[in-house]
């Protein structure tokens, strides 16, 4: 069985001189639930824009379903509807102040007709509890709550993995419990899952 | 907590009323008054939308009073500023000064007196709009008069980051605060510059952020979103 | 220094309308070719825009102790260049009428005119005289905005005595009423906002 | 001995009706280090902002010094100064382009001349630990990093207390514990501390 999701000495350095990533071989069997623990700045953030292809590595390869990445904008949009990026920051990827219209973002964008879009957001808002919000402005909602409309919003639109920085980080233990929990019934449902945990979340959990 | 009016938007009982009848009747309260030869028809608008905010969205009749002497400083000087004259025709009252003698003249003080009253029933016509309308529905009512693409997309854009921007900025102004950074006017000035600078730095990097998020989502050229669901409405 | 809603009577409203839209219009296309072949200028102006909402929200200290706010018109025509804070002021006008009930909708055209245009195209023309007569940026920087500032109060005092003619004086007699009422207190803060716009230079160039 | 800072029956309710506090009394002695555990929402943070006099009670009374809190702007300056305020997220409190600047914002608010806002910046600086980072820019900083560049811009002020709110969220364990020595040595040259602790940080340590 192949690899899902494959880094083969992936190098990559910011333009700023900020440290990047040195060598790194990676390989994500589908259907599993992984974790990657680290310090701050180890790079863990830099390593998953390079799986979804929102950086292309300076040196080395990163390969999904077995094929190295195609950069080019279909090859981007294909690997993009199966590779779903949930950032650390809500506030840095909600885009409308509608919960409804956030997460038909990414359904849209894949050319589903309307109806389609229409179910998958239904879905994906019950799948992550938050059907009540339908009708509340982004802005009124609590940390918790944005995190998962952004999950949602990438749920939307049903890809092979999720990837997640620091899903836990702020919140309280409740909180990340029932964070936890749900990314343990999206796994249970077929989604491969991919996070980064911060050390603390190890420790006290 | 930070808009009054977003909040009663957000939360009064005509909130998933239509968009588009919610804008013609605020349209046409607002063109009434405008058009309206006497205090008579625009006063009456006044207290209609006033009725209807109140009675019809339930939104406190204090919430009501309160946003309408919200321009009241603009009105007052300004319908004073059109009764006074230099040297007016038929004086209902003047002063003599030297060689001047302003007053107020009687079709100034007609004149000021229409204006107060229109300019009210426009502002309570808006107020009726904005009361009961959230800004995601205004925002698809405009893009329902054909305005262009990018006038929707900059709008959603904007008004998401009004409030992300807007938490920021009470947070450093909390934080400048309590390092008295507004003890002295020379303070204020300088702090407020620093806040300034610093949140607009911080913006550039919101909009390289939300860029790669987005474009992980899949965008490449157009902000797409749903339209609201509303039921049985057959004018949307 | 927003006009209310309902303050112009309608052909006022709709002649300054008229009179803003080819300018908001050539803002348009502008912002659409740059952002089809940039998509990411899509997301820094709608940032932008919600800076400029935010900057406008903040409390200025005045000279006079009479507090106001910045208009951030100076700030944003050097910054973005007047064509396109053209645009942004007229969607900040847009969100502070709806959000604020600062100016309004009838008044929309006639608040863009002074406050999208005259305003950025002053404080922007000044801004490049200053560079072109090698003033040092803070000179250069402090009359922009302060201008900018006073060009767009004349705007609106000119627009509100067209709308109001003096019985007895006429036009002019009312460009002094309007502009003894507004300007007199309109200067101290032209001066504070040309001062904040530098301290804001200042600690930008710290970046 | 009158209490350094002390509140009676202090009771605040937030505008949106959002909970606030009930009836609190407390009684901080100078000298002292104490810490105040609470679960999230408890309003750890919202009475911290009564003792700097960000926030006025709704009922009850805040005393400094055995006086109650003056509001006026003179009181609040003369309180400021003297009770300094160490928010939980350094990302809402460095607002300045560099370290250096950073640090010197209170000081130079005070008044102070400049050579000695020089001297002041310079020992807080070694007092946390980041001379080093004198001239790099604030947001390319660690999170640790920039925990600390927070409590050098107060102790700078040389408060007779700070109050830090949640000072060890969010840092591993080796980041934790070089805060805690931190606020040891503080303690140790006159300063009262008093910082709010999250239940996760005693299960941890």
């Amino acid at each position: 069985m192949t690899a899902l999701l494959e880094t083969e000495h992936v190098e990559y350095s910011y333009p700023d001189g900020n440290s990047g990533l040195r060598g790194i071989d990676l390989s994500l069997t589908a259907g599993r639930k992984i974790a990657i623990v680290g310090a701050n700045g180890a790079g863990k953030s830099t390593l998953f824009l390079h799986l979804n292809g929102a950086l292309k590595p300076r040196r080395g390869v990163v390969r999904f379903q077995g094929r190295p990445i195609d950069y080019s904008r279909p090859g981007l949009r294909e690997l993009r509807s199966q590779v779903g990026l949930v950032f650390q920051d809500p506030d840095a990827q909600l885009f409308s102040a509608s919960v409804e219209q956030d997460i038909s973002f990414g359904p849209l964008n894949m050319g589903l007709p309307e109806a389609e879009v229409r179910r998958r957001v239904d879905e994906a808002m019950a799948a992550t509890g938050i059907t009540e919000l339908r009708h509340r402005p982004v802005h009124a909602l609590s940390y918790g709550q944005k995190k998962r409309v952004c999950i949602a919003g990438v749920a939307a639109m049903r890809p092979r993995v999720i990837i997640l920085d620091e899903p836990l980080a702020w919140l309280d233990p409740a909180g990340a419990k029932s964070i936890l929990d749900l990314l343990e019934r999206l796994n249970q449902e077929g989604t491969t899952i991919v996070m980064s945990l911060h050390q603390m979340d190890i420790v006290a959990r | 907590m930070l808009f009054t009016i977003d909040q009663w938007a957000w939360a009064n009982r005509l909130r998933d009323k239509s968009p588009t009848w919610k804008g013609i009747a605020a349209l046409l309260g607002l063109l009434a008054s405008l058009l309206s030869p006497t205090p008579w028809l625009s006063g009456s608008i006044t207290l209609l939308s006033g009725a209807l905010i109140v009675f019809g969205a339930r939104i406190p009749l204090s919430v009501f009073l309160r946003l309408m002497s919200v321009p009241g400083l603009f009105l007052l000087t300004g319908c004073v500023t059109v009764a006074l004259s230099p040297s007016p025709l038929d004086p209902v009252a003047q002063v003599t000064i030297g060689p001047y003698s302003p007053g107020i003249s009687a079709a100034g003080l007609q004149q000021a007196g229409i204006l107060f009253f229109r300019s009210l029933g426009a502002t309570a016509s808006l107020y009726f709009l904005v009361l009961t309308t959230p800004m995601v529905d205004v925002i698809e009512l405009v893009s329902r008069l054909r305005a262009p693409k990018i006038v929707t997309e900059l709008m959603l854009l904007i008004y998401r980051f009004i409030f992300v921007l807007m938490e920021t900025t009470q947070a450093i102004l909390l934080a400048q605060e309590s390092r008295l950074g507004y003890a002295t006017q020379a303070n204020s000035l300088r702090s407020l510059g620093i806040l300034a600078a610093n949140l607009f730095v911080r913006s550039l990097i919101r909009s390289r952020e939300l860029y790669i998020a987005l474009s992980a989502r899949g965008y490449e050229e157009e902000l797409r979103v749903l339209p609201r669901t509303r039921e049985n409405s057959f004018l949307r | 220094m927003h006009i209310m809603e309902g303050y112009l009577p309608l052909s006022h409203a709709a002649a300054w309308t008229a009179a803003s839209a080819p300018f908001v219009v050539h803002g348009l296309r502008a912002i659409q070719k740059t952002v089809r072949t940039n998509p990411e200028a899509k997301m820094l102006l709608g940032v932008a825009g919600a800076f400029s909402f935010v900057l406008s929200a903040l409390k200025l200290p005045s000279v006079t102790g009479s507090s106001s706010h910045p208009t951030g018109t100076g700030l944003g025509a050097v910054l973005f260049g007047p064509t396109v804070m053209t645009v942004l002021g007229a969607i900040v006008l847009l969100f502070q009428a709806l959000l604020l009930a600062h100016g309004g909708i009838t008044t929309l055209g006639a608040n863009v005119f002074s406050m999208g245009i005259v305003g950025p195209f002053a404080a922007y023309g000044v801004y490049r005289l200053g560079q072109r007569m090698n003033l040092s940026s803070n000179i250069s920087i402090f009359a922009a905005a302060a201008i900018g500032d006073l060009a767009t109060y004349v705007t609106t005092t000119v627009q509100l005595a067209l709308a109001f003619p003096d019985t007895a004086t006429g036009v002019v007699g009312s460009i002094v009423k309007f502009g003894s009422v507004f300007l007199v207190t309109q200067i101290p803060l032209a001066l504070a906002e040309g001062l904040l716009t530098v301290v804001i230079f200042n600690a930008l160039s710290k970046y």
